[in-house]
């Protein structure tokens, strides 16, 4: 049986993400109680499982920034949480909207005056590119995988035998910047993120040592200089300007073999790894997809959300408008708290 | 003895029924407990008002609840405003779930501790004493500093949410760095015509006085009582006595100089940006001759600042595409990590626009009147195979170093605020979340903390417009006094907590009534100096606390005795 | 001395060490048996005297859990915590007692494991340490 | 103010040795100030002696008392009730303070736990330099408030010594030489013409210690 509840709200936030989480935060502070829905069991995004990076201090990756607000959502009882929850049907009404919402076997009428949507991105499928052997080679994981690993386990292993690896290879660009699958855009948050990575885990152990190969490294906050600076500077860290074609995977050994120039001299040799991490670049969240074709959203060339939408009452925040880090994921989602507060009070 | 309520959260069952029954009898054998109760989940609703009535009823003083972290209750009961017939500085917790059950293996083992963190809470919960609440009327006016992009989008936006604001720039004009752009990389209007539209409706603004030209002189006070003395162009000084300070005076810019770089075909991307704004097809002018060949020379300083790519390229794809030059653009990284960069550069390298990524720095020479420039290309892999390339070029555009401001240092000391390693405001703390300064009630926006591309800079602007409108909104701050306290007759003097407040909430006032250094016979109601913790501005930290030598500083919320007794020593 | 289990006072920050304590009980790490959790706003609220009476008053080690540099909520909490922790160290050196028994810990609010990890390497140590000969066991 | 240090720990440790019980005073002036002898310290001190004392198994017994100025009779004297308990007194306070309380306490070890230092400025927090020798004549209007008694190595009166190099002193590399500091300071008062003005040798003998120890006397203030 189904239940059939009925709700009205002033804002519905679609999207659990650190997006959602600050508009439903800075929305209750100015005492709208906002409606939050995600559809996974507990909200955070995919930034909630994201590890803290800092080395000898922090490298600013704003990991604990999203469990602090993470919990501060669970702590606020003007924030009403729906979790498990989808929206399974969005439609406009005068000057309202009316969604249907599902909640396992419950299901809810809400009639709402504004919707926030931060469906969030996915991390790109790194399947796709088969001549990395991701899902074929156990030692070849994605950033994301690297990320949970450290966040959960608190220790660096490979995969295919629990043993800490020597040597690390990180790929950049793997889904952005790729004419070859049609993504001709930049992530703009992997070499950070990745580079952080490599300052955690070279800081934890020593004797680690880390190739990043790239095609431009691209800057983050105000303090990436000199943390680039730091990177630079560690001897067990090779920049190699660089982006390998092909891993071969070599049974034998059950080490990863990718061809690599020497940066010192620019002579090619093959190389061997223990570990290989993709940093998968950002795709536009799948489930965002009907969402875009209920509310009559655009999207841009890159395949994100167009922001802001040309209908009234829909607000798009956060990395689902685009690549976007934590930091500015927060300020953006700051923006657009205050863009739904002026739409409610009727203020431009 | 003060008569203590039980407050057992069995989390929905996660606190197992034996365990419980043990605890019980347990308590029972402790004097001070009044009673003990169960609930299924403690911080519903229903429960918490089960929880006030029987507060009522049995007449408690304190309340230890026996669950989970106390980071679930005290939200609850601290923040809410339940209407709990108890202060809410009178609960504890002994948090069993995630230090106990969740820690331990042996049964036995866990109900032990589980029994000593109970009898710890329960000599906590005696030593409580409880924390009143204030409130600092916060009257709708804010003094922005730099009437630059930030400061005037900022003065918009809270202006248009009924805010009475004072905008005080140091230049008769507005618009600040911005003023130098021709065009948006990603829009075709021009920046001009848009930053004008924004400027005339600011001076609209009934809302907003402007002050142009004028300087901040001096800041007292704090957040709700601010006063800043600010001098005029004319030479007058004007009182404001703002509630909230926001700092966004942007930042400085230095080319580079000496030698080849003083030479007049040697220009800046501004300069570059103004030639265009000048320049009428077929093609660019530059001392009335045309221009062929340009190179831009990025990256010599600034590997964090991205807009200076973003300018570049979209200053190549007007040379290259409708003006018939030949650019060649030298950088240390393609920087195009900004919404649609991508898309431009390969529109750019379509065109022609050649990339030369360099990792010693280009030679520039004079030949034939024309800028030289030599580089070795990395784009060969192997190193002995990589070619010096020389491309004479009729304009060689440079990037500027962004600098902090060089008033910013003596800025900052006046309005007391932090700066960071490089000299601009603030440090890169992630938890001021950007916008938020060290200090309550000021807050720091655009070039001065950070120099960012303008789609970037509104959107900051409009995150520090939020957080303002939202302290404003009440037309009050409410805050608890869990605040650190100077006892003034122990104060002596010493600057040692002023010096070490992170936030600049401490400050030497005559209010005292009487202190050590009065000798005796000196009447008592003399007024002396000793140092006071504006409650209003102290985040509770504790760091004058710890630091103060005459130990004349109590935090309210976690006094000596409080952490002696989870210490489990006697102080 | 096969069953010395060692007394570890605990500070932690509320912004960092309580938290990433909860986390390690949510993610059912185990803590060695002794360890008292000390709750402080801000690893800066932990007095020297605080660090020193620990170890006069019984416990055989002393960790003190900290924000990271550049990320503590209050700035600089935590360099003062690491100054005033020099200062214990200076003593400790002068008294006879070995520095290990404080150390200094730089944790985020989801470092659950690197603490249940710093907590059982400690506890490991300090039974090779043995007893702190300076507790006052009256 | 005064400026002290504590001694080290060894030297306390040594001159504490044949005592079981004794009283740890600080002091709330100037010691207090400068963190070497306030109730803050004065807490950290006796933890740290209990603690030596306990591991060498010779416990320690220590009384904490930071009166507001150790050096005023009435202050000291509040302190009797606590000394009559023990053994010596351990104190935290300047030399002056240490000397009140022999004067009123004539049968109890009175020991110094700090270094009487020097009068000094607050550079900036936990950093202290020298500034006054207590001379007894000050001739600061002359140098243009610059001590040359302090701040000089050499204590010259009439300009530098041949050993100033690039504005610094050739005993302490670091410290800035008094003399270049006198000369900036004068020409930027437009005052060099001062400089001119031959200050006379030090009396010593007559204005300070050497002619044995100084004494103030205010007859309109006796009671």
């Amino acid at each position: 049986m189904t239940l059939t509840n009925m709700l009205e709200k002033e804002v519905l936030i679609i999207g659990g993400g650190i997006a959602g989480i600050t508009i439903a935060l800075e929305l209750a502070q100015w005492g709208i109680p906002p409606l939050l829905i995600e559809r996974n069991s507990s909200i955070g995004g995919l930034a909630s499982t994201f590890c803290c990076k800092a080395s000898e201090s922090c490298n600013k990756c704003f990991a604990c920034v999203v469990d602090k607000r993470v919990s501060e959502v669970y702590q606020n009882k003007k924030i009403q949480l729906l979790t498990q929850t989808e929206v399974s049907r969005i439609r406009r009404n005068e000057k309202k909207f009316e969604a249907t919402l599902k909640k396992g076997r419950e299901l809810y009428d809400l009639r709402t005056n504004a919707i926030v949507v931060a469906a969030g991105i996915d991390p790109y499928d790194a399947t796709q590119k088969g001549e990395y052997g991701y899902g074929r080679y156990p030692d070849v994981i994605t950033a994301k995988d690297l990320d949970e690993m450290l966040r959960y386990k608190g220790k660096l292993i490979r995969p295919s035998n629990g043993e800490l690896p020597a040597r690390i290879a990180f790929f950049q660009c793997v889904g952005s910047r790729d004419e070859s699958i049609g993504n001709l855009y930049c992530s703009q948050v992997c070499c950070a993120y990745a580079l952080r990575l490599i300052k955690a885990i070279r800081y934890q152990y020593p004797l680690i040592e880390v190739s990043f190969f790239y095609m431009d490294i691209q800057p983050a906050g105000p303090s990436f200089e000199s943390f680039l600076k730091s990177c630079r500077e560690d001897r067990r860290i090779r920049l190699i300007r660089s982006l390998p074609s092909k891993i071969y995977f070599s049974p034998a050994s059950n080490l990863l073999k990718v061809r690599v120039p020497d940066p010192q001299t620019g002579e090619v040799a093959e190389e061997t790894f223990d570990l290989v991490v993709l940093s998968v670049g950002m795709v536009l969240n799948k489930g965002a997809k009907s969402l875009v074709q209920w509310l009559g959203l655009n999207y841009t060339e890159d395949g994100f959300i167009e922001s802001p939408p040309l209908q009234k009452g829909v607000f798009v925040a956060g990395a689902c408008s685009g690549p976007k880090d934590i930091d500015r994921t927060i300020l953006h989602s700051k923006h657009i708290a205050l863009e739904v507060y002026q739409f409610l009070k009727g203020i431009n | 003895m003060a008569r203590i309520g039980i407050f057992i959260d069995t989390l929905k069952g996660t606190l197992p029924s034996s365990f419980r029954d043990q605890l019980r009898s347990t308590l029972r054998e402790i004097p001070e407990v009044a009673f003990s109760t169960e609930e299924e989940e403690l911080v519903s609703s229903e429960a918490l008002e089960r929880m006030s009535k029987l507060l009522e009823r049995e007449k408690v003083e304190r309340v230890v609840i026996v669950g989970g972290s106390p980071k679930i209750y005290e939200t609850s009961f601290q923040k809410w405003g339940l209407p709990l017939p108890l202060n809410p500085y009178l609960f504890t917790v002994a948090n069993i779930r995630e230090q106990v059950l969740w820690a331990s293996i042996d049964e036995k083992e866990a109900f032990e501790k589980a029994k000593r963190m109970i009898l710890k809470a329960i000599r906590i919960a005696s030593s409580l004493k409880p924390i009143e609440s204030q409130t600092l009327p916060l009257k709708p006016e804010v003094l922005i500093l730099g009437g630059g992009l930030s400061g005037l989008s900022i003065a918009l936006t809270l202006a248009k949410a009924g805010i009475q604001v004072f905008l005080v720039e140091k230049e008769k004009t507005l618009g600040g760095k911005t003023t130098e752009l021709w065009k948006f990389y990603n829009k075709e209007v021009e920046v001009k015509g848009w930053l004008e539209q924004k400027i005339s409706e600011l001076r609209q603004n009934p809302r907003i006085s402007l002050l142009a030209p004028a300087q901040l002189k001096y800041l007292r006070g704090h957040l709700g009582r601010f006063q800043a003395t600010v001098l005029t162009g004319k030479g007058e000084e004007m009182t404001l006595t703002p509630s909230v300070i926001v700092v966004a005076t942007g930042y400085g810019v230095e080319r580079k100089r000496g030698g080849i770089y003083d030479h007049k075909r040697v220009i800046t991307l501004s300069e570059m940006e103004k030639l265009l704004s000048e320049t009428h097809p077929p093609f660019p002018l530059f001392e009335g001759k045309r221009v062929e060949t340009v190179t831009f020379l990025l990256d010599e300083t600034n590997e964090d600042i991205k807009f200076d790519a973003i300018n570049a390229i979209k200053q190549s794809l007007i040379l290259q595409g409708s003006l018939k030059c030949q650019v060649t653009i030298l950088c240390k990284e393609v920087k195009v990590s900004s919404e649609g960069m991508e898309r431009l550069y390969r529109k750019a390298r379509g065109l022609g626009v050649l990339f030369v990524k360099y990792e010693e720095p280009p030679r520039l020479s004079l030949v034939n009147g024309q800028i030289q420039v030599e580089v070795k290309d990395t784009s060969i892999l192997h190193k002995e195979d990589q070619w010096t390339i020389s491309i004479l070029s009729d304009l060689v555009v440079l990037s500027e170093a962004i600098l902090p401001h060089q008033e910013l240092t003596e800025l900052s000391a006046l309005l007391k605020l932090h700066l960071g390693k490089r000299g601009f405001l603030m440090e890169d703390n992630p938890q001021l979340l950007r916008v938020r300064s060290n200090r309550r009630g000021i807050f720091v926006a655009g070039g001065c903390r950070f120099p960012q591309e303008i789609s970037e800079t509104l959107f900051e602007a409009d995150a520090l417009a939020q957080e303002v409108l939202v302290l404003l909104s009440k037309g009050a701050y409410t805050y608890d006094l869990s605040v650190a306290e100077v006892d003034p007759k122990k104060c002596a003097l010493c600057y040692t907590c002023p010096r070490v407040c992170p936030h600049s909430a401490i400050t030497v006032e005559k209010y005292a009534e009487r202190n050590v250094y009065l000798t005796f016979g000196i009447p008592q109601n003399t007024q002396w100096g000793a140092a006071k913790v504006d409650p209003a501005s102290c985040f509770g930290c504790g760091i004058c606390v710890g630091e103060c030598p005459a130990r004349a500083i109590t935090l309210r919320h976690y006094p000596d005795e409080l952490i002696y007794i989870q210490m489990g020593v006697d102080g | 001395m096969a069953d010395f289990e060692p007394k570890i006072i605990a500070f932690c920050c509320d912004q960092s060490g309580y938290p990433s304590a909860d986390m390690a009980g949510t993610l059912r790490l185990n803590l060695p048996k002794n360890v008292e959790i000390v709750r402080v706003p801000c690893a800066g609220r932990v007095e020297t005297l605080y660090l020193l009476k620990a170890l006069e008053k019984g416990a055989d080690g002393v960790i003190l859990f900290a924000c990271y540099e550049d990320n503590c909520q209050y700035l600089r909490g935590n360099l003062r915590a690491k100054g005033r922790l020099s200062y214990v160290h200076r003593l400790m050196e002068k008294i006879g007692l070995e520095k290990e028994r404080i150390e200094i810990c730089y944790l985020a609010t989801n470092s659950g494991v690197k603490l249940a990890e710093t907590l059982q390497r400690k506890s490991k140590e300090l039974k090779r340490l043995g007893p702190n000969p300076c507790v006052d066991r009256r | 103010m005064i400026k002290a240090e504590q001694k080290p720990m060894e030297e306390i440790l040594r001159s504490i040795d044949p005592y079981k019980k004794i009283l740890l005073s600080g002091c709330g002036a100037c010691v207090t100030v400068c963190h070497a002898g306030g109730e803050k310290e004065v807490g950290l001190l006796a933890s740290a002696l209990r603690m030596a004392r306990k591991k060498i198994g010779k416990p320690l017994e220590i009384l904490e008392a930071t009166p507001a100025r150790q050096c005023e009779p009435e202050y000291a004297q509040d302190l009797s009730e606590l000394i009559e308990k023990v053994e010596a007194v351990l104190s935290l306070a300047c030399g002056v303070g240490v000397q009140t309380l022999v004067r009123y306490f004539p049968k109890m070890p009175v020991l110094p736990g700090v270094n009487t230092t020097f009068l000094g400025e607050t550079l900036s927090h936990g950093v202290w330099e020298e500034r006054c020798q207590a001379c007894g004549n000050c001739i600061l209007e002359k140098t243009g408030g610059i001590c040359p008694i302090s701040r000089c190595a050499k204590q010259l009166l009439n300009g530098p010594c041949g050993g100033s190099s690039k504005g610094k002193c050739e005993i302490k590399k670091e410290a800035d030489c008094a003399w270049q500091l006198i000369y900036d300071r004068l020409s930027s008062l437009g005052q060099l013409y001062k400089l001119e003005e031959i200050i006379p040798a030090k009396r010593w003998g007559v204005e300070s210690r050497d002619s044995g120890l100084r004494r103030i006397i205010r007859e309109d203030l006796k009671i």
